[in-house]
């Protein structure tokens, strides 16, 4: 299996299948659960020899292929082919899929052994726990599909698939219909989201075969992709509100469209809303799908299609303003959330938008650097958020925590090394991300208004640091304020969850040097080039390349520090030094603190102008009215209730019954024949 | 002067001829005290006896006609032919045996159950079919009248032949009535005919007739509403229903089929012989008739409660079909007519002999109602009622598409041909008819198999004969409609569809004898 | 002349009785009277016409058994006078009565148009050895068929009238 | 004796497809006829045994078809009518070929499923579904016009009597209505027919006249009759006659505005019926439109494709804005139906072998999730007697395996990849795309929208609390249940993951359809809004491509 | 000098009046008697064309039509005398129990 390089790479997502495949297939068919060793066996082991092996595929990758075409595919079959459209079936690994296997099978194997722990004294539902890994190694599965899927359609495969594995993991308890609904919300939104994406490939298609290369293969199209540069679509003139009516540039289009499809799988605004809700679902999963991977799948494809992004400046430009607006605005409904898991979601999707802000202004190598750090301490920061909340019993609400620094001292250790590294200080991995997509920002002249921009993304950063710390000090600082009975049985947890906090600690304190910007790695070790993961993203996604002085860098990155130890310095004295400082303050600013705490009622806003009366009109006028009465009751009754009523009413009533009714009726019938055979009469 | 008298030439109609003469006397010898089989007969038994004679003399009737058909064309007298026997006249009396013979099958239980088992009745029915064979091969005025009237009078008798009935002798009084009101119009279009051309032979007024002179066109169009009487066409149809729900049930099933079908006949003599040039102008007014007869007869079928009614207005409608094929006026049409009229005879005996089975105690059970649960209780009936009911209304493959797909097959070509758009219209409101159709014959199946039946209304099980009438339309549906060419191999490659054809043929081309 | 007095006296008559038979509404005898006095008449009318069989048959037949067969069944049934209730429809009847004026105007009319003259015919026509020749010749199979309408009729008349069957 | 059937079988492989389950219901009267009492169970298991053979058959058809040549196979034709121009004419190419397959593997299916269902009247039951079979597949195999429509009209028949005897409280209603409709379409379809035939008539004098749809033995067939656009008598005009065709398949389809019978038909059907129906009876309309309508009218078609896509849109739409306020779980998902059949009109008339082999996919994966849907729903109304999703909730917990396989197949409807439905709605849409950019959004829309109603069914019943008592005492899926519902899903699986094992042979016969109307005068390539320009792409390109030219 | 149409007319207005006859008058009897002058009105007619065309078919067709009528006035009064006996009255209108 191994003789060969590309045919192994198949095995990287087929192995979890093989886990999901069975243990699914036992469930369906079986009334019991298998054993437990067998589980966590098939569970544990295939995601961590998934990643053994893309260890050694990328390794491959790195060393046996020249710089220039470091890329091979695995071609399994045609999936689909009709005409001119043709859908291999086919795995490509190039530096941006490398890192992002390494990044799901290595983070997504921590969390499965993780979730061994976590996942063990749920009795919730008989064989939850055969049923759990089940669908992680699904998505595991479906997730190394999505990144390396060699054309758009196995990339649509994947990216549709996690989206049912986060609808059944997020609906995990399912006897809680508040679970199930939340499930369903965010494959709701996110279909609304993959409406766009199916578009784009359309759009991308049609637009290839035009040009006489009809293909949706990455390499391919970004071959021909000069071809159709130039391209304009013609708007139908009721969009003509939209600026740059009447024409688009088709490459435009397309980028948008699929940015529809990264609003909704990395919940961005305006579809956001799911992602809030989705930590309904177990806290590995949280950590997994909704931290980690598949919330990050957006950027991932923003970065895998930029050859497209970049020739469609306006497609960029507003990826560049969604992700900046979305980071701050999530930013601040994170300060005042009282769950612990619901201020790391919105953590996330403020991050995330920091990601797309980075593919925003063509920096990709950024993104992605910092998509692989988020990974690292998010997922920390929720396996850690997870720890505590077994440790007080499933309480997610900080207010009843606190004071965990001496009852859990490990799972605190780890996780404020996780606030520190979010917050963007220095020496952690996040801070040389977080720094290069600001330097990144500063210097993207050719983005419109790239200076207000970077001050969102400053002040993001600040209000990032002060929730996060604020997060920090009223769960583990301060003295415990949970009830009685459970303050006596918290304890810290066993190794099984505790080893995965460990490495991934570990990585998000070194996980920095992976990108360690040029200027520092020149300054303090005199190694040239060492934005390693730069350079080697560059073949697959070219970011912009800016001169820029060292000194501006670090001038920058001074300014990015202060923002930050600001924000950390207003969390500790409101929430450390001060706490009754708090409450006279919220008091000062309640409508803004009531407006923030309901997350500015935008779930309500949604509830009242689309769901609401799409469901009354569809009930009240399509189905009662148009249906039921209009088409069937007029339409169809109608017409039998006339012909019957022609009888019924009129042509029953010759029939008297009374002879000479019938021979005058006679009688006139021939007088009529009479007068059309005699013209004289 | 000499005569050349072809007496074979009336072969079948003497065989039927002998036996209505023959009965009454054997009716009056077998009801005396002492009978040649030396002890009084049940009236059960004499009835059976009677049906058995002219059963007989009906068989020998269709054997000969059977023979007929394949002979050449007679005449009875050649120095004034009055009848014609050719392929059509003997394809009809075969469909009008048939009728007759299936009739009485099923008449001898029948008129059991209602009480009025009279010998008569045999008689009345072997005269009526006799004027129905004359009807149909009559080429002139004066034999045409005759047998008209031969075939009626019996049948105003048959119809109030429940005597004690009121509603028996209502429908017999009516039709008495309104029949012969209509004849009396007939006789004067005739006269008015005669007085136009000086002759009464439909050859020669179809030879002399001058479209344009107005006494011949008003002899045409009172001729046309005496025979479209007595097809029951809209206007002249009213009576239909109220006469056919009166009646005995078999007298009801013998008019509805086969009366109709010697009155085509006579139409399609009449149109082709005599009214052949006034042409236009005739088939003009059959366009408007044939609508209208079938559009009102399916509607007003609609919304009856009671079978026998409902199948009288469904009658109606079938007759609006056949003139389709009349007004098509080529020899296509004229086939689709014959074969028509043969299926037609089929799916509505079938249907009557269920009613009249259902028939005990001495009253019919003829509201739609009665028939429900047959579907459990009696299969046989059950099974022979709803495919008699999906004929009729058209549906494949039984004998009724075949029949519908056939006339307006006709239409079609005729009017792909011309370019006439009247006709594809009229394809158009006759498919349309046949889907309104459906909301009755539907309802009859829908009655029998989806209704629990009511338990003490269990009726009786169909004796032998009226089994071997099921068994045998049911045969013929099915076969005439999955092979309408060769049903009939068994009498001697009688294949139906070209037989047709040839009859038609010769209708158009009159032969010279 | 007296041609055209007698054609005039008879059709005169012949159609005023008709209208008796219609119009008198009182008395049904007198309605069948009226019928046989347009019967003779019209008899009158057949013999001027040079049908002498016919005519004499109209008389034997027509007024000798078909009318006194109504007669009879008048008798037997003894109902005088008639007494129908309230007509139960005036306005059908009336336009039907109107429809039948305005046709007769017409067909008046239109008969009136044809104008033919009488051909000449031999002394032998329309007597009784001309018809019965015709008659026992080219329309035997009529002459046979009417004798068999006329059993049917018998027997019809018979299994319907008699008044109880045993 | 048997290896003589053998070897006939072998020659007349279709006729013995067509006609096996009916005829073979002699074998079982004959004993009955003389006097053997054949208990319910022997009947049942006889009637298994012959729908068995059936599939067996089927898969001999599908093993011998050749997928390399896109014209009629295995043709069988012998004349039935003489001088009438009516003969026995079957024979299958690439369109019809999984439609075939299909309804002879849904029946065995249907057998197991409906085991207890069907307690009174079983003799009947087998009787009528047998002749249903007969019907479908003549319908499906036949080339001669007459004999389609007979066939065509022969299914009505038991049709009426699965709904009308074995139905729910309503079905007396829904039954004559499924009729009458049907039958009104189809008569108007018989005239033309008719006119169809007379028009060649005129058009080959020399040859008698035939009601062959494809030519026999050289002789021309009613393909390939020139049909006048315009000009007089209006009733010979393409558009004419498109309309007497399409109308009658519309209704059977069905199309937004004829659809009202089928919520009915399909809540009062008992299972069987309903697996029938939506399996498929409703796949006859969608291939009446691709074997008759398009390519005989192929002018007409076009001209009058924008009505057919907006019906076909608005259908989509409002198909699964109707189905989201669903409170009976069958009704759902017939409005469900009435969805997705949009999206086979839409794949039809995108006139691109993409659209095409879509629609044609989508057929069979309707036939299949539907179905499966039917099957299972039926399942639980066999447990509960109710089909209001208010009765349950919670289910999951009580029926595991149960509530996997819906969910698999709500996942297949709702088009999610891997499974049968994405592949279908994929092609589909990225087909109609080339024709009309908006369409296709609107389109798209719509698996939104069913995603929106299926999982808000899937929610209620499934999850959430046990809210009913009744339904903790429920048991899960028996052995005969798991083995019907896995028989339903592996297909779903196998299309999803390798389409190409049906895609392949239809791609010829489609390729094949294209070309014969654009040989009839259709100008395919000035509708497709895209393929106009790429006609000249591929024109300066080395391969002669183009969504209408497919090879 | 009278013509064969003065006949006609007579013939006509004969016909007619037993039209009239049959549509208005409700005495089944008058009816069945009206009946007879609308054969009667024909016969004439018949009898007119038929000198006027010199050949005899004129009068045998009256001859047969007398036969008809005799039979036909037979049956006639037959079935009415049974109405009687079970429903007394020679009204036509009170017989219409079948309608509709």
């Amino acid at each position: 299996m191994f003789d060969h390089v590309n045919e192994s790479l198949r095995w990287i997502p087929f192995l979890p299948l093989i886990g999901a495949m069975v243990s699914g297939i036992w469930l369906i068919f079986a009334r019991n659960e298998l054993p437990r060793p067998l589980v966590i066996a098939l569970g544990c082991l295939t995601p961590i020899l998934a990643f053994a092996l893309s260890m050694w595929c990328v390794f491959q990758l790195a060393t046996t292929f020249p710089a220039g075409e470091r890329f091979f595919t695995d071609n399994l079959y045609t999936w689909i082919s009709a005409g001119d459209f043709h859908a291999e079936l086919s795995f490509l690994l190039d530096p941006l899929s490398a890192v992002m296997i390494l990044v799901v099978t290595g983070v997504g194997s921590l969390i499965h052994i993780y979730s061994i722990g976590y996942m063990d004294e749920d009795h919730r539902d008989d064989r939850g726990f055969q049923r759990f890994f089940c669908y992680m190694n699904l998505f595991t599965f479906l997730m190394l599909m999505l990144v390396l899927g060699d054309n758009l359609l196995v990339l649509f495969v994947g990216w549709e698939g996690v989206g049912l594995c986060s609808y059944l993991l997020i609906g995990f308890w399912y006897l809680d219909d508040h679970n199930a609904m939340c499930g369903q919300k965010a494959f709701v939104v996110n279909r609304i989201g993959d409406f766009g994406f199916l578009l784009g490939i359309f759009v991308l298609f049609w637009a290839f075969f035009q040009a006489g290369h009809p293909t949706i293969e990455f390499h391919a199209m970004r071959e021909y992709v000069g071809e159709i540069a130039q391209r304009e679509v013609a708007l139908p003139a009721w969009l003509g509100f939209l600026p740059g009516f009447p024409t688009w540039s088709l490459l435009t289009l397309a980028g948008l469209l699929f940015f529809l499809g990264a609003c909704g799988k990395s919940a961005q605004l305006p579809l956001y809303v799911w992602l809030p809700d989705a930590m309904a679902g177990p806290t590995p999963v949280s950590a997994l799908i909704h931290a980690a991977t598949m919330v990050t799948a957006g950027v991932y494809m923003v970065c895998r299609l930029s050859f497209i992004y970049s020739l469609a400046p306006g497609a960029l430009a507003t990826v560049a303003w969604v992700g900046g607006l979305t980071a701050l605005f999530a930013a601040t409904i994170a300060l005042c959330q009282k769950d612990i898991k619901k201020i790391l979601a919105y953590s996330t999707v403020s991050q995330l938008g920091y990601m797309f802000l980075a593919a925003g202004v063509a920096s990709y190598s950024a993104a992605i650097f910092h998509l692989v750090t988020h990974a690292f301490f998010k997922a920390l920061l929720f396996l850690g958020a997870g720890s505590v909340i077994l440790g007080v019993h499933h309480e997610q609400n900080i207010d009843l925590m606190g004071g965990l620094r001496r009852r859990m001292p490990w799972t605190h250790l780890t996780f404020l090394v996780g606030v520190l590294t979010i917050a963007g200080l220095p020496p952690f991995a996040a801070f040389f991300s977080k720094d290069e997509i600001l330097l990144g920002v500063n210097l993207a002249h050719d983005v419109p208004g790239h200076m207000v921009l970077w001050g969102m993304a400053l002040v993001t950063a600040a209000l990032t640091a002060c929730y996060m710390l604020r997060l920090y000090f009223l769960t583990f600082t301060g003295e415990c304020r949970a009830p009685i009975q459970v303050r006596s049985h918290i304890r810290e947890q066993p190794t099984v969850i505790l080893g995965p906090l460990f490495v991934l600690a570990g990585l998000s304190v070194l996980g920095g040097l992976a990108g360690l910007p040029n200027a520092y790695g020149e300054t303090f070790f005199g190694i040239p080039r060492s934005n390693s993961l730069y350079y080697f993203l560059e073949e697959s996604a070219a970011s912009a390349h800016h001169e820029v002085t060292h000194a501006r860098e670090f001038l920058l990155a001074g300014g990015a520090v202060l923002i930050a130890l600001a924000g950390v310095a207003t969390a500790a004295l409101l929430y450390y030094y001060r706490t009754d400082l708090v409450p006279k303050l919220t008091a000062v600013v309640r409508p803004l603190y009531r407006l923030v705490w309901n997350k500015y009622y935008v779930d309500e806003l949604y509830q009242k102008t689309i769901v609401r009366p799409l469901l009354r009109v569809s009930d009240a006028f399509f189905y009662r009215t148009v249906d039921v009465r209009i088409i069937d009751r007029i339409g169809v009754d109608g017409t039998a209730k006339v012909v019957r009523d022609i009888a019924d009413r009129g042509l029953k009533l010759a029939q008297t019954g009374l002879t000479q009714s019938y021979v005058f009726v006679m009688l006139l019938g021939s007088v009529i024949l009479i007068a059309y055979f005699v013209r004289g009469l | 002067m000499s005569m050349s008298l072809d007496i074979a030439a009336l072969g079948p109609m003497l065989a039927v001829g002998v036996g209505a003469i023959l009965l009454p006397i054997a009716e009056v010898l077998l009801a005396r005290k002492r009978t040649f089989l030396s002890r009084p007969l049940t009236r059960e038994r004499r009835g059976t006896f009677l049906a058995v004679g002219s059963l007989l003399c009906l068989v020998i009737a269709l054997i000969v006609s059977f023979n007929g058909f394949v002979g050449p064309v007679r005449v009875f007298n050649m120095s004034n032919p009055m009848i014609v026997m050719d392929r059509v006249s003997h394809f009809l009396n075969i469909v009008v045996l048939l009728g007759a013979a299936m009739t009485v099958l099923v008449s001898v239980k029948y008129l059991a159950d209602i009480r009025t088992n009279h010998g008569e009745y045999y008689a009345l029915v072997m005269s009526s079919v006799l004027g129905m064979m004359f009807l149909t091969s009559a080429t002139d005025l004066i034999l045409l009248f005759l047998a008209l009237e031969l075939m009626s009078i019996p049948l105003y008798v048959l119809s109030g032949f429940q005597r004690e009935s009121l509603r028996s002798n209502e429908s017999a009084l009516k039709y008495f009535l309104v029949g012969s009101f209509a004849s009396a119009i007939l006789l004067y279009g005739m006269a008015l005919l005669y007085g136009a051309t000086g002759s009464v032979s439909l050859a020669e007024i179809g030879a002399r007739f001058d479209p344009e002179s107005a006494i011949d066109m008003l002899g045409a169009a009172l001729v046309l509403v005496g025979l479209g009487f007595k097809i029951s066409s809209v206007p002249f149809h009213q009576w239909a229903p109220d006469v056919y729900e009166g009646a005995p049930t078999t007298v009801t099933g013998f008019m509805a089929t086969t009366v109709k079908v010697a009155a085509f006949g006579a139409l399609l003599r009449v149109l082709t012989l005599a009214l052949e040039p006034a042409s236009d102008v005739v088939y003009g007014a059959l366009w408007v008739i044939a609508v209208l007869t079938m559009t009102v007869g399916n509607l007003m079928a609609i919304i009856q409660q009671n079978i026998k009614r409902m199948l009288a207005y469904s009658s109606i409608a079938h007759a609006g079909y056949v003139l389709v094929g009349l007004i098509v006026g080529t020899i296509e049409g004229y086939a689709a007519v014959l074969f028509y009229l043969l299926v037609y005879t089929f799916m509505t005996l079938g249907a009557f002999t269920v009613v009249a089975i259902l028939a005990k105690g001495g009253e019919d059970r003829d509201r739609i109602d009665d028939l429900a649960g047959l579907g459990a209780t009696r299969p046989l009936m059950a099974a022979a009622m709803a495919i008699s009911m999906f004929a009729l209304a058209g549906i494949p493959p039984t004998a009724g598409f075949m029949g519908k797909f056939q006339l307006f097959r006709a239409a079609i070509e005729r009017g792909t041909e011309t370019g006439d758009t009247s006709l594809f219209v009229l394809a158009i409101l006759g498919v349309l008819n046949s889907a309104v159709s459906l909301a009755y014959y539907l309802r009859v199946p829908l009655v029998m198999y989806f209704r629990e039946p009511d338990a003490k209304l269990t009726p009786d099980l169909p004796g032998f004969f009226e089994r071997f009438v099921l068994l045998t339309c049911l045969a013929a549906i099915v076969l005439l409609g999955v092979v309408p060419g060769d049903v009939f191999v068994i009498f001697g490659d009688f294949d139906i569809l070209s037989k047709t054809t040839a009859a038609a043929q010769q209708l158009l081309s009159p032969p010279s004898p | 002349m007296t041609e055209q007095v007698l054609f005039y006296v008879f059709s005169f008559v012949a159609v005023l009785s008709a209208g008796g038979v219609v119009l008198n509404v009182r008395n049904t005898v007198y309605a069948a009277l009226c019928l046989v006095v347009s019967m003779l008449s019209i008899a009158v009318l057949f013999i001027m016409l040079s049908a002498e069989f016919v005519g004499v048959i109209q008389v034997l037949v027509y007024a000798g058994a078909i009318v006194v067969l109504f007669l009879f069944v008048i008798m037997l049934l003894n109902l005088k006078s008639e007494d129908m209730g309230a007509e139960s429809q005036p306005l059908l009847k009336l336009v039907g009565t109107l429809l039948i004026l305005v046709v007769s105007v017409k067909l008046v009319a239109l008969l009136s148009g044809t104008r033919k003259s009488w051909p000449e015919v031999g002394s032998e026509f329309g007597t009784v050895r001309a018809i019965g020749e015709v008659l026992y010749t080219d329309y035997l199979l009529a002459f046979e068929i009417a004798g068999v309408l006329l059993l049917a009729g018998l027997v019809a008349a018979v299994v319907i009238g008699k008044q109880r069957i045993d | 004796m048997l290896d003589g059937i053998g070897g006939w079988v072998d020659q007349h492989l279709l006729t013995a497809l067509i006609f096996s389950p009916i005829a073979s219901l002699l074998v079982p009267m004959m004993l009955e006829a003389f006097g053997w009492r054949l208990s319910v169970t022997m009947w049942k298991g006889f009637a298994l045994i012959v729908s068995l053979v059936g599939l067996g058959l089927g898969i001999e058809v599908w093993r011998r078809f050749d997928a390399t040549v896109g014209s009629m196979q295995m043709v069988e034709h012998s004349t039935w009518i003489s001088g009438y121009g009516i003969n026995y004419y079957v024979g299958i190419d690439g369109i019809s070929l999984f439609l075939v397959v299909l309804a002879a593997f849904l029946l065995p299916i249907i057998l197991i499923a409906s085991w207890v269902e069907i307690a009174k009247r079983v003799k009947q039951y087998i009787f009528f579904m047998m002749l249903l079979q007969t019907g479908m597949l003549g319908a499906f195999l036949s080339l001669n016009l007459f004999l389609f429509y007979v066939f065509w009209e022969v299914m009505l028949i038991p049709m009426y009597f699965v709904i009308g005897i074995w139905g729910g409280p309503g079905r007396l209603y829904a039954t004559v209505k499924f009729f009458i409709y049907t039958m009104l379409g189809s008569l108007l379809m018989l005239v033309g027919i008719l006119v169809l035939v007379f028009l060649h008539y005129q058009q080959f004098p020399g040859d008698p006249v035939t009601f062959d749809y494809i030519g026999f033995a050289g002789a021309p067939g009613i393909i390939d009759t020139p049909i006048p656009t315009e000009g007089q008598p209006w009733w010979q005009n393409q558009s004419c006659l498109f309309l007497l065709f399409g109308l009658s398949f519309a209704i059977k389809v069905p199309v937004f505005p004829f659809h009202t019978w089928l919520p009915d038909a399909h809540v009062e059907a008992p299972t069987a019926g309903s697996v029938v129906l939506a399996g498929v009876l409703l796949k006859l309309g969608t291939y009446g439109f691709l074997r008759y309508s398009l390519p005989l009218f192929p002018v007409a078609t076009i001209d009058l494709a924008p009505w057919v896509l907006g019906l076909a849109v608005i259908g989509i739409i409002y198909g699964a804005l109707v189905a989201m306020v669903q409170q009976d779980i069958k009704r759902l998902v017939a409005y469900a139906s009435v969805s997705h059949l949009g999206f086979v009109m839409l794949g039809l008339f995108a006139l691109n072998l993409q659209g095409l082999e879509g629609a044609l996919l989508q057929m069979v994966n309707h036939g299949l999730s539907t179905g499966a849907l039917f099957l299972l729903v039926g399942m639980l109304y066999q447990r509960r007697h109710v089909r209001d999703i208010a009765e349950f909730g919670g289910l999951a917990r009580v029926m595991p395996t149960f509530t996997a396989f819906f969910v698999i197949t709500t996942m297949a409807s709702i088009g999610l990849p891997l499974l049968n439905g994405f592949v279908g709605e994929f092609l589909i849409l990225i087909g109609i795309f080339a024709v009309s950019p908006l369409v296709a959004v609107l389109a798209t829309s719509g698996i939104i929208l069913s995603a929106v109603y299926m999982l808000w069914m899937v929610r209620r019943v499934f999850f959430g609390p046990l809210l009913h008592d009744v339904n903790r005492k429920l048991v899960d899926l028996g052995l005969r249940e798991k083995l019907v519902a896995t028989a339903m899903v592996v297909p779903m699986i196998w299309i999803g993951i390798y389409p190409s094992s049906f895609l392949r042979p239809m791609d010829r016969s489609l390729s094949a359809l294209l070309r014969k109307m654009e040989a009839r005068g259709a100008d395919i390539a000035a509708y497709q809004g895209l393929g106009e320009s790429s006609g000249r792409a591929s024109k300066e390109s080395t391969d002669t491509s183009g969504p209408e030219s497919g090879e | 000098m009278i013509e064969p149409w003065h006949y006609q007319v007579v013939s006509a207005l004969l016909f007619m009046t037993g039209v009239l006859g049959v549509l208005i008058r409700r005495n089944v009897i008058v009816m069945a008697m009206c009946i007879e002058l609308m054969l009667n009105g024909a016969n004439l007619s018949l009898v007119a064309f038929s000198r006027m065309w010199g050949n005899h078919d004129g009068q045998i067709f009256v001859f047969m039509v007398i036969v008809v009528a005799a039979v036909e006035v037979a049956v006639g009064l037959a079935i009415i005398i049974r109405l009687i006996a079970n429903r007394d009255s020679l009204n036509i209108e009170d017989t219409n129990l079948l309608k509709w």
